[in-house]
């Protein structure tokens, strides 16, 4: 058989054309997406130019790549972005292990999870932008302050999460472990912990993304620095390709990070092949 | 240009917390790129706050040691019943910095023009606010009823919003009203600031107990911020824009140029840092006007012109 | 020597609701080596039996002993083996079977080998790196089969082990459960809804009730039938005698 | 059998002894979270007189508790907290119809939702705060741009989860309905649909909250009335005690209507009992 | 007449990671009124020749037949029964009975009395108004069964619909079913793996091999056994030969 690039692993002649009738289908798909956003951009460049869109307010493309490269050529632009990520790993990272912390303590302790309950779901409803203020008198006017919003944001959410996965967890496989004679902590070391974190797992790639919305809000708060900072003082000097450049690298690093959180998922859950 | 006479170790940290980071505060960024503050001795830590309420947080929770915002925190500070007050003791700026924008190029300019219509202002309770409820009253036309104050928007986005179509006015600030004008957007028609008199409308300031307790810092500041006003009012626009270009990033030195030939002709720097009682006066009157003010504030408490005197005279 | 006695069990379950009453008077014991059978529907109680021999769950009322000592906490003097296979997908065959050890702190070098070798004689070779996932139905539950005597048991509850299973299979598996028992002279008690698998396997059958559990009957089965494996008993008139009589024992209580 | 209000409803002694320690238990945690609540206000009172809380900063219980008093003793208050509930009433309803939609439109054209699939990631991961101004531009600087940034916040959400629990249905279910030849209308409609009824209602607990964060994120940037307007308006002339109260409000509001959204599920899923 | 006929079928499953085999070369025909057990090890492709019949599938090659013509979509004539019942846990048992009909846009009142004169007689009186989970297991599968026949089909796939019972209420269930579709002269195909099942209730069983799944043989269940109820078929010496037979045939191909 001949195989070409929609058709290469193909198993026999059914299967070739099964794969290349699902490859040509992905190919399309692919060419669908790229034709959305070339659309988007041309039609805004286009429309900025011929003046139906004001240019004025949301820049265009043009301009927002030649800041891109202005910024990236003296050196200003990557600090931003690398603060920015940093504070978000870093709230990622607190936030997920005191989330989980908070999870395993629940479900060691019933009667601890149920006098929390009501305070729980109370500060998981609190909009936490609200309390901006309060971070900065107790945390200071800097990382801390945007590294705990960031924490803020997705603790509740990680404790909800993992410790629904951690209840969910099949009665009989801890049976199981019971029957071996196995204590609660056996329970939790071989089954429950292993079993709850495929989901564990994917509520990272959530997290992540409350982390990086803790981190903007704190830096519109707080900061000295960072993407959030840039869109702020873009507004004040009234640079709005500036804003909108920081916009689309805002999104650049949410796509970057959900990934990298995919990946390590993917990774570290090998065993399901 | 700065005098590197004093050694590191010797300077004593100052931090300053700026209400937003912005042209009409260029006496502070002079006294800082000029070393005035290193040749005092002084080590400021500048960090902008993005809000007056931010700024007089940090300074009440100790954040910061000196604050520049607006004189009129102090009093809504007053009025709660600090017991800690926090009081003013340099001037910067001496007028309202904002100016009046219009859609379209208007030559004869007359306040009444804005009848009927609408226009974006700033929150209710901030200065810029108040000045111009203030100055339009002075100029026979009431707010709200014969003009539509739209007054909900966040100051960051204010001229955005009204550059999208929102109002027929807009109380601009700079750089913002020059950019508009330079995009053909909008026009400067007339300045708050040269209607509402002189009042402290921004100002450095601390809490009693570190004026109390820093009294040398304190000065060492003010003589600094006193060697800025001179520089600038005898410098041109083209150097003390090139002295603060570092602080805005972004943008053109053409734009700040003209920015700042703006405020030296409106008279928007305090020559001096001194805080009279007259000006202040000026401000109080404006916000009882505004409905703002419900407790009697005296001068004596919330202001100290002793730094100010001594740095004017050396 | 007795291994597993229950005197005057009775067990009933809390919830807001009311009460359950799962269990009342149950008495039986059952010899070293023996292989007994329990059946009776749904709902009667089976499983519930099980877990207090298993010091899983404490009787509301009457003595649970295990080789004469009160049942206090689940010992790995027993076994367990459940419906579904339960072997823990992160882990390979091979940490499935020494789970148990693991747990109970007394995995060695002999017993991890003699645990392999387990494997081995389950025809299980070559699986030990694989994945649960990577096995067929039978093939699990054989693997759970050698995860629960890789810990040595003296007596092995068995509930509903096969039924999840294929016919073919399932057949094939009560040879193997049966003969690999009592070659270890294990001493076993197999929960089943099939009457006819626990003719075929045991030697002894507890037939219970529903509504509350009760014990309706306990019968030996005939040394004819056990000398056969469980596929050729099935065959034998006894069987049916056997069958029918149990049978009609269900109708007339249903 | 003589019964006291912890053994009401008792069905035998046993039962009763039963009911007795749970409910006791119950009594207890309610007492424990109590105490904690009461604890936590008399601290802050306490150190607050005493000097070791900043009471300017922070306020204190008492001097919130007048304020609220004399705000609604001059209906000053009630209008505020209205409008926010309305706002995000409105934002919510907005945001679960229109992630609903977008969820049911992606389950009837898979490849459709395979074009969309990036965008709609990048969409969620977007910190929608950092699309502040761009609200403004577009839908104005009133109620229109306070509720897009509800819907903003909570569509994807809703999408996300409503469409995981149409394609998680049992295919067995649907293979029935196909099984009588019916059209993927009729899966969608007698199957599809109210298997994931349940996880959609469940979703709109979450849901809520979202709308919420996304009025208080609108209020900050455009509001004129409203709880999050309050806030600022405090900031703006340092009255902290009508900070705090908008916060406790805030607090209050969330979990009343988390509530209710709690109450409509458990009403509209009573086949279950 | 000719209900369903198979020519030269074969199926192939296609994945990313290769082609399944599922089915080759299968063909057999099933008369009207005729009950014919399919049994197979798991993964032979029962439930795909099912799934074919009913028009839920299309296969790679060969030609399917319902009543001499070819079959295109589901159609009305069909009726299916799953392993579990799904009843729809937010209907009642009534809705649910009904739900076929609702469909294919043909209630109507004679249509929703019949269905529920079907409920009488399978013994679910009064269950009408209730929700499927205030049912047991058996009386589930039973208002599957009188979902299927309210829909009023002439042929009636079933697979494996007792294999998640209790082994008790699945020999009654066997009885309830082999007679309704006799009395309703109703054409039946009984996916099982159990064999011994498929031999006590069926006219003709298929015999099936897996890996790729064809057809071993085609037997003919004697007519001393069909005559007897699936409770005492299997009692009869004819049913152990006939068992024996099958078995061996498993065996030696495995
Ligand atoms: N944790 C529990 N809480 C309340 N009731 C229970 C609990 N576990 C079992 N029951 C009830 O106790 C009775 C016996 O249950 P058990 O599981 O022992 O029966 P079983 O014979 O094993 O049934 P099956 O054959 O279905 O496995 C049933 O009526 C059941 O509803
Ligand atoms: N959708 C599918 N995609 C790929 N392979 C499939 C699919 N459905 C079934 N198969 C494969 O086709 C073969 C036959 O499957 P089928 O479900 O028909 O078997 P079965 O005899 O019904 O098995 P069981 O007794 O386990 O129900 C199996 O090898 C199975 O893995
Ligand atoms: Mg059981
Ligand atoms: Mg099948």
């Amino acid at each position: 058989m001949k195989h070409n690039l929609l058709t290469r692993g193909a198993k026999s002649p059914d299967h070739a054309q099964f794969l290349r009738k699902k490859r040509l289908r992905s190919v399309g798909i692919l060419t669908a997406q790229l034709l959305i956003a070339v659309a988007f951009l041309l039609l805004w460049e286009i429309g900025a130019r011929e003046g139906v869109i004001n240019s004025f307010l949301f820049s265009q493309p043009s301009k927002i790549g030649e800041q891109l490269i202005s910024m990236l050529a003296s050196g200003t632009l990557l600090p931003h972005m690398w603060i920015t990520i940093w504070e978000t790993i870093v709230g990622f990272l607190l936030g997920t292990a005191a989330g989980t912390l908070l999870a395993i303590l629940i479900w060691a302790s019933p009667v601890l999870g149920r006098i929390l309950d009501p305070y729980i779901v109370l500060f998981n409803a609190m909009p936490k932008v609200a309390l901006g203020p309060i971070f900065i008198v107790a945390f200071g006017q800097g990382f801390l302050s945007i590294v705990m919003m960031a924490v803020a944001i997705s603790v509740v959410v990680t404790t909800i999460v993992v410790y629904t996965s951690f209840r969910d967890v099949d009665a009989n496989m801890i049976k199981l472990v019971q029957t071996f004679g196995g204590n609660k902590w056996h329970v939790f070391q071989k089954v429950v912990f292993p079993a709850a974190l495929p989901t564990i797992l994917s509520t990272l790639k959530v997290n992540v993304g409350l982390s990086f919305v803790g981190v903007i809000v704190g830096e519109f708060l707080v900061a000295k620095a960072g993407l959030g900072y840039l869109i702020i003082y873009g507004f004040q000097v009234f640079n709005l390709t500036l804003v909108m450049l920081a916009l689309f690298l805002i999104l650049f690093v949410s796509a970057l990070m959900y990934h990298a959180v995919a990946f390590l998922e993917r990774r570290l859950l090998n065993w399901r092949n | 240009p700065s005098d590197n006479s004093a050694s590191e170790e010797k300077l004593t940290q100052v931090r300053v917390s700026e209400v937003i980071r912005s042209i009409f505060y260029a006496p502070q960024y002079v006294a800082i790129e000029q070393g005035y503050f290193k040749s005092e001795g002084l080590d400021i830590q500048l960090d902008t706050a993005w809000g007056g309420d931010k700024a007089m947080t940090r300074l009440l929770a100790d954040q910061a040691d000196i604050a520049l915002i607006g004189a009129e925190t102090t009093v809504y500070v007053g009025q709660q019943g600090a017991s800690d007050k926090v009081v003013n003791f340099a001037q910067v700026t001496q007028r309202d910095g904002s100016f009046l924008v219009a859609r379209n190029k208007i030559d004869n300019w007359d306040w009444s023009m804005l009848k009927g219509k609408s226009l974006v202002g700033s929150r209710k309770g901030s200065m810029p606010e108040m000045v111009s409820e203030y100055v339009l009253k002075q100029n026979g036309v009431t707010p709200f009823s014969d003009v539509n104050i739209i007054q909900n928007i966040t100051f960051d986005n204010q001229a955005t919003a009204f550059a999208s179509g929102t109002g027929d006015f807009l109380q601009a600030f700079e750089p913002s009203g020059a950019i508009l004008e330079q995009a053909g957007q909008g026009y400067v028609v007339a300045s708050f600031g040269q209607d509402s008199g002189k009042l402290p409308y921004t100002v450095f300031m601390a809490k009693a107990s570190t004026i109390k307790s820093e009294p040398t810092t304190i000065q060492k500041f003010t003589n600094a911020v006193q060697k800025a006003q001179n520089f600038i009012h005898s410098s041109t626009p083209e150097e003390v824009a090139k002295v603060i270009q570092p602080y805005f990033e972004g943008v053109e030195s053409k734009v700040l140029t003209a920015v700042i030939k703006r405020y030296q002709d409106g008279d928007a720097w305090a020559k001096d840092a001194v805080i009279d009682q007259e000006e202040f006066s000026n401000m109080l009157a404006i916000m009882k006007e505004a409905g703002e003010l419900n407790a009697d504030v005296s001068y004596q408490d919330l202001v100290n012109t002793e730094f100010a005197e001594k740095a004017k005279r050396q | 020597m007795v291994a597993i006695s229950l005197e005057q069990i009775s067990h009933k379950y809390l919830t807001d609701s009311g009460e359950t009453t799962a269990l009342t008077d149950i008495s039986f014991t059952i010899e070293q080596g023996e292989f007994v059978g329990l059946v009776g529907p749904s709902g009667c109680g089976k499983s519930t039996i099980l877990s207090l021999i298993a010091g899983l769950l404490f009787p509301s009322a009457g003595k649970v002993t295990l080789f004469g000592e009160a049942v206090v906490r689940p010992t790995h003097q027993l076994g367990y083996m459940f419906q579904q296979d339960y072997l823990l997908p992160w882990r390979t065959i091979e940490q499935n079977v020494l789970l148990g050890l693991e747990i109970t702190g007394r995995l060695s070098q002999a017993k991890r080998e003699r645990a392999l070798r387990l494997l081995d004689e389950m025809g299980l070779l070559g699986t030990a790196d694989r994945y649960p996932h990577q096995l067929s139905g039978g093939m699990r539950q054989r693997a759970a089969l050698v995860r629960t005597l890789a810990s040595e048991p003296q007596v092995v509850l068995l509930d509903e082990p096969f039924s999840a299973l294929d016919y073919q299979i399932k057949l094939q598996l009560e040879a193997l459960i049966a003969q690999t028992l009592s070659s270890h002279r294990l001493t076993g008690l197999l929960v089943t809804h099939d009457l006819g698998e626990a003719i075929a396997m045991c030697d002894r059958i507890i037939v219970m009730a529903g509504r509350p559990g009760r014990i309706l009957r306990i019968l030996r089965v005939p040394d004819t039938i056990r000398a056969l494996s469980p596929l050729e008993a099935r065959e034998s008139a006894e069987f049916h005698g056997l069958f029918r009589q149990v049978w009609r024992d269900f109708q007339d209580e249903a």
